[in-house]
């Protein structure tokens, strides 16, 4: 006869404040096989803990349910909680009464009856408990890396520099992310590449990383510990040991007038060419969409210019498999095209132009070297007109969120096009100013009150072009929404941060979730924030919400320490929730019957033939066995197994009927 | 300084509005685009995006004060405003809802009385013949605000051109227009 | 006056999508109907269905199976799995007699807090209208119970 | 193609020659249009400036009439009563409780089967290949498209897509040899509305829509709303007063231009009644 302990927590109020939590432990204590059963304030609290111990202990409990908040939160707390008084943690469950009931429900009777339902479904089911032994797999120590801007280059920095080995694969054929593409950086005004540059080569150079560039991930496999990663290397078309990256095949390419991706399209570059100056790797792709020889076959001049006989027309892609143990993912951000905001005219008018833009235009490596100039005529713009959310906070336009590192580079563009612009106008059209940061207000109000950018609190209802001038119509909200009418030579856009291309496929491979913006999301809002809901993945930067420098940073060398961490021990113990195939006394042996029809079930190909052999070796019967290193515990197999001799553990039929059947008992 | 009573929210005119068109004006965030756009704001008293914050503060004071602005009779309907508002507020509809019940609770702007003239006398004329007949119009419109001058030199001219018909044209349809108009009159009404 | 009939729903959902999505609906503090209550499973391809039949026999007025997204499955196919067993399995449950608006299959992310509270109250709604029921005693004696 | 027909008021007084011009090059155009019978005014502005009910009523009267008379498709030409009879349309469909309001106020059966379409619309749709390679003349000016607000706006009842920069008039206008240029104010408003009351503020905002179509160089201005084109047409008395400047690029509508190029007799196009003299004329092709 079981001796179930029920443990009902208030959660402070959260709970008792519409959950009636003294009538639920009355009423649970009279459920047959509940040996104790108490509502306290806060059971993860100490006394709390130390309650359930004490408990365990004088009334020998043969099980334990907390009744409190989503196992997904403390489940792991009340687990160790029993292990410590003896009992095996597998013979602890959780009632959600906090996610899922108290909190989703008013204050009613029906409300305190649905949380007896909850705790009683779960005392029925913990009384089938089984206890279970965790299992120890080995760790590969070696952390792949995808995504090599600043978040994956920190990254992967700070795990090699802790001994660790990691594969760092990037898509584009030179590492720096968005951050080699800006100028300068808020709030300090230090030049982006000058802090970054370094780095990059760092990365490259370090004993501990293997650098991909050019590369994609295409598929990972396996679990914390054990993954196996698939790696695209796209055929760069050359031979990176030879090449010395002396740039001749770039100036012999005739193909020259292809707009810049680096540049977002203010610059030019050749068929083969190298992204930027510093770009590391400094050796060149061609880019066989644009080539003449891909296209019609013939032309090859980089080929005969080339000193080192390292262009490699007939180059294939390869695919390389890797064994790792963790992944952090890096893939950062794009910024949205903005042709979706036709009242701006961008795509219309030549000088209006993305905030990304503007960092090419003011970058020393820019297309202008750093003189601002206007895209259409050179010229030197003495008036710009500085749009922010343009884009963001927009559910009209599908997004709602704020891309929090506007009104920061904004203040920068402002600042920074007067202080190369002396006798230059800067507008600023603002909803909020949202300059959280240390250091970030005080920078704001430097632009305002020392370098006089003029800012107006409302939206610009509309660009357009009269006479050589861009007509930008904004009201002032601070004067009732004034109407104000500027006659700028040119116009930034604050355009809206937004998820990779390509993130959902990404996702989707690696088995983490996203939101409906297809940003990363992270295990928990705020104390899990950069572990993934899948063991063993974590997330660095802008791939999981829009974050400025220090921001994906410091996210980056989180998750660095949390893959650190894993690596500590050569051996990780897993939860022992998995598939198992019933052994049963001779002559049966198995209840399974050899249809293997669990195999074509098996997510992970976990399950494998393994033959029963007699005395004298003769094979009795071949029945189902599950590889319990391989097997991650979806259970798929269970709900096919039509002799139900396959069972998973710590959610058997046995828990799972009994849990259900309470409900409409 | 006026001191901010929050009374029950189930009278004011932001619950009004929310009832007749089925917008919540809370949903502005006060960004000013509508304003910004709008072809009128100039010579309106308060602008679109200042009518809404007037509404949003569910205070009488305010209330009257957009019912009695010159702003909701300057709307021009363009629909600029709802066409590029973030938070697809349908500012049009609203001020159409603030017009009718401006007229009810008898609080039209006087510089607006000219623009109210003018709606009744050309709801009048398609009342009495169906459809819309110019001249008709112009000296009802006349009548009601003694702008006798107004025009003089614009409807000759039409006139000559062969643009204004001396005569109503007399519909079949004009009894359905009739029983149209005591229905919906019955319901919001205030129109003549 | 009689009271109005409160149907008795349960929900079984994958641990990674649609028990997360139910929490965060928790969060962020979206009131639903408290008719439904939810039993964890780590993926909808563990679900066997025959646990639909017993809960309907056992007095259940509706049942929710819901999970991730296609492509968005933890275990990368079990909710496909779970999706091809249930055409089959449906006809079944025609068989039985059971009304198939009462069970509402539906996918519901870690993201999508709204959305479960919607479903859970549609749910609600719809099988008020159905009203209780009553077969399963039948079913018994048709002995799949 | 046949289609029914609902001139409105303005096409029977102000803007007749709106009305005759396009009854000139339908048959050319191969539209057969079907006047709607006993139609009656939508209302305009003035309806749903004190009368939700009232404003949905009238055109919902006249679409009553359309499906009585079994006309799958409407043509209303004039803008103004094109958005008043969409715009009904759709507020009919979304709300129940207003529907039978306004069911209860006439007689004849609402169910919101006939589809009404924009004189654009129509034209892009009978401007083809065919009647294009036939053209006698060519309408060969700069020519600025004034779009105004009620083709375009609102988008979600409209469902144009580029409801800030509409390119239908312009792609018209190439076909029959014109060139449309890119300028500031395709959509601004005209102040129709206020026309007679606020005379002014028309001037005001007619006036910037003349000084950027004269300053790219148009050689007239193309419209598709009587409403648009009174203002633009006979008010140049109070824009000239508000911009100072005097102004003779004439205002045609699309269906003149398009009469033009088809060879129409411009007095049967009624080019004689506008107040600005219409000097542009076709060219022969040859």
């Amino acid at each position: 006869m079981s001796r179930i302990g029920v443990f009902i927590c208030h959660c402070g109020e959260n709970i008792s404040s519409t959950v009636d939590c003294e009538q639920v432990s009355k009423a649970c204590a009279t459920i047959p096989g509940v040996a104790h059963s108490v509502d306290y304030k806060y059971m993860c609290s100490d006394p709390g803990q130390s309650l359930i111990r004490e408990a365990i202990k004088e009334k020998n409990l043969t099980g334990v349910v907390v009744a409190a908040c989503s196992p997904r939160m403390h489940e792991p707390t009340f687990r160790r909680v029993c292990a410590e008084s003896g009992l095996n943690p597998f013979l602890c469950e959780m009632a959600n009464l906090r996610e899922q009931c108290s909190w989703v429900h008013p204050k009613e009777a029906r409300t305190t009856e649905k949380a007896i339902d909850i705790v009683s479904m779960l005392v029925e089911k913990v009384k089938r408990n089984k206890p279970l032994y965790p299992i120890n797999v080995p760790v590969t120590k070696t952390a792949l890396v995808i995504g090599g801007g600043i978040a994956g280059i920190q990254a992967a920095l700070d795990i090699a520099n802790a001994r660790q080995k990691v594969i760092l694969v990037e898509r584009d054929p030179s590492i720096g992310g968005h951050m080699s593409q800006l100028s300068e950086t808020f709030p300090t005004l230090d030049c982006s590449q000058c802090i970054l540059t370094p780095r990059m080569v760092e990365a490259a150079q370090h004993p501990n990383i293997t650098l991909y560039t050019y590369s994609e991930v295409e598929s990972l496999a396996g679990f914390i510990g054990n993954f196996t990663a698939r790696i695209r290397k796209k055929a760069r078309s050359v031979d990176e040991k030879l090449c010395t990256g002396c740039g001749e095949c770039a100036t012999a390419c005739p193909i020259k007038k292809i707009p810049s991706e680096f540049n977002t399209g203010l610059g030019m570059r050749s068929a083969i060419y190298v992204p930027f100056p510093q770009a590391v790797p400094n050796k060149p792709v061609i880019d066989r969409t644009k080539c003449t020889y891909f296209l019609k076959g013939k032309c090859k001049f980089c080929e005969s210019k080339c000193p080192a006989n390292a262009i490699r027309f007939d180059q294939q892609d390869e695919f390389i498999d890797v064994q790792v143990g963790s992944v952090v993912v890096a893939t950062g951000f794009n910024i949205k095209e903005t042709s979706f905001f036709p009242e701006y005219g961008y795509g219309v008018y030549k000088d209006v132009i993305t905030g990304l833009q503007f960092e090419r235009i003011l970058s020393a490596s820019g297309p202008t070297l750093g003189e601002v100039k206007r895209p259409s005529d050179g010229t030197t713009p003495k008036k710009i007109v500085f749009i922010a959310c343009a884009g963001s906070r927009d559910p009209a336009k599908g997004i709602e969120y704020c891309s929090k590192i506007c009104c920061m580079y904004t203040a920068k563009h402002a600042m920074l096009y007067k202080h190369k612009v002396h006798d230059a106008d800067a507008y600023v059209f603002y909803m909020d100013i949202r300059a959280a940061g240390k250091g970030y207000d005080e920078f704001v109000r430097r632009a305002i009150e020392e370098d006089h950018v003029q800012y107006i609190r409302g939206r610009v209802s509309r660009v357009y072009e009269r006479n050589g001038k861009l007509i930008v119509k904004g009201a002032d909200t601070l004067l009732g929404a004034q109407p104000v009418e500027i006659e700028a030579d040119m116009v930034v856009l604050a355009t809206a941060s937004v998820a990779n291309e390509g993130a959902e496929a990404l996702a989707q491979a690696l088995h983490v979730s996203y939101d409906g913006h297809r940003f990363f999301s992270e295990a928990h809002p705020k104390l899990r924030p950069v572990e993934t809901n899948t063991a063993g993945i974590f997330l660095a930067g802008a791939c999981q919400a829009p974050k400025d420098i220090p921001e994906s940073v410091g996210q980056a060398s989180a998750a660095a320490s949390k893959v650190i961490g894993l690596f500590s021990s050569d051996e990780l113990t897993r939860e022992p929730v998995i598939a198992v195939v019933n052994r049963t006394a001779p002559p049966v042996y198995s209840t399974c019957v050899g249809c293997f029809l669990c195999f074509t079930a098996c997510p992970y190909g976990a399950i494998g033939p393994e033959e029963i052999k007699g005395r004298d070796g003769a094979v009795l019967k071949t029945v189902a066995n599950v590889n319990p290193g391989l097997c991650q515990g979806c259970g798929t197999c269970v709900a096919f197994c039509r002799s139900r001799s396959i069972d998973l553990q710590g959610f058997t039929h046995d828990q799972m009927y009994a849990e259900v059947m309470e409900l409409f008992a | 300084m006026s001191t901010l009573q929050h009374h029950n929210s189930t009278n004011t005119l932001a619950s009004f509005v929310l009832d007749r068109t089925s917008v919540s004006v809370s949903r502005c965030y006060q960004c000013g685009k509508c304003s910004a756009g709008c072809p009128a704001a100039t010579e309106m008293d308060l602008t679109p995006s200042v009518i809404l914050r007037h509404l949003q503060r569910e205070v009488p004071a305010s209330d009257a004060a957009v019912l009695s602005s010159y702003t909701i009779w300057l709307c021009l309907s363009c629909q600029t405003c709802v066409a590029r508002c973030p938070m697809e507020v349908d500012l049009p509809a609203v001020m159409d809802a603030l017009r009718s019940e401006s007229v009810r609770q008898k609080k039209v702007h006087p510089q607006a009385k000219d623009i109210l003239a003018f709606h009744r006398s050309f709801l009048n004329t398609i009342e009495r013949f169906g459809r819309l007949w110019e001249i008709g119009l112009i000296a009802e419109y006349k009548m009601r605000t003694w702008h006798l001058l107004q025009d003089v030199l614009v409807a000759p001219a039409m006139f000559l051109r062969g643009k204004l018909a001396l005569l109503p044209e007399r519909v079949k349809g004009r009894k359905d227009t009739r029983r149209i108009f005591d229905v919906t009159r019955s319901k919001e009404g205030h129109h003549s | 006056m009689e009271q109005p009939f409160e149907p008795k729903i349960v929900a079984f959902v994958c641990n990674w999508c649609t028990y997360a999505g139910a929490d965060l609906t928790g969060t962020s503090r979206i009131k639903y109907a408290s008719n439904v209550c939810i039993v964890r499973f780590p993926c909808t391809g563990r679900i066997d269905y025959n646990l639909i039949l017993k809960s309907f026999a056992q007095g259940a007025d509706g049942v929710i199976v819901s999970g991730c997204h296609p492509n968005d499955c933890h275990y990368t196919s079990g909710n496909f799995h779970a999706r091809r067993r249930w055409i089959v399995f449906r006809q079944l449950m025609e068989y039985m007699g059971i009304d198939m608006r009462r069970v509402k299959f539906s996918w519901v992310s870690a993201a999508e807090g709204a959305k479960w509270a919607q479903i859970v109250n549609t749910t609600v709604a719809e099988i008020r209208e159905l009203g209780p029921f009553a077969a399963y005693p039948e079913l018994a004696r048709k002995g799949v119970a | 193609m046949k289609i029914g027909f609902y001139p409105g008021c303005s096409l029977e007084g102000s803007s007749r020659e709106y009305a005759e011009s396009l009854r000139a090059i339908a048959p050319a155009l191969g539209i057969e249009l079907e006047e709607l019978n006993e139609w009656s005014c939508c209302g305009a502005s003035s309806a749903h400036a004190l009368n939700h009910t009232l404003a949905t009523a009238l055109p919902a009267r006249i679409l009553a009439q359309a499906e009585h008379q079994h006309l799958e498709e409407l043509l209303v030409p004039c803008a103004a009563c094109y958005s008043r009879l969409i715009s009904a349309k759709d507020a009919l469909a979304k709300d129940t409780v207003l529907r039978k309001e306004v069911a209860a106020s006439f007689t004849l059966p609402y169910t919101g089967a006939t589809a009404v379409r924009n004189i654009l619309d129509v034209l892009t749709q009978a401007l083809t290949p065919a009647v294009t390679s036939k053209l006698p003349n060519t309408f060969s000016h700069k020519v600025a498209c004034y779009y105004g607000c009620l083709l375009v706006r609102p988008p979600s009842i409209t469902h144009e897509s580029r409801y800030e920069d509409p390119t239908a008039m312009d792609d018209l206008m190439k076909k029959i040899g014109a060139t449309p240029l890119a300028w500031g104010m395709k959509t601004e408003c005209c102040g129709a509305a206020l026309s007679i009351t606020r005379t002014d503020m028309v001037g005001e905002l007619c006036g910037r829509i003349l000084e950027d179509a004269v300053a790219r160089g148009a050689e007239a201005i193309i419209v598709a709303c009587p409403m648009c084109h009174s203002n633009l047409d006979m008010r140049r008395a109070a824009i000239e007063e508000k911009t100072g400047k005097e102004f003779s690029i004439p205002i045609l509508y699309i269906t003149q231009a398009i009469g033009i190029a088809l060879g129409v007799d411009p007095e049967q196009l009624g080019l004689q009644r506008h107040f600005v003299h219409v000097a542009v004329r076709g060219k022969a092709k040859g």
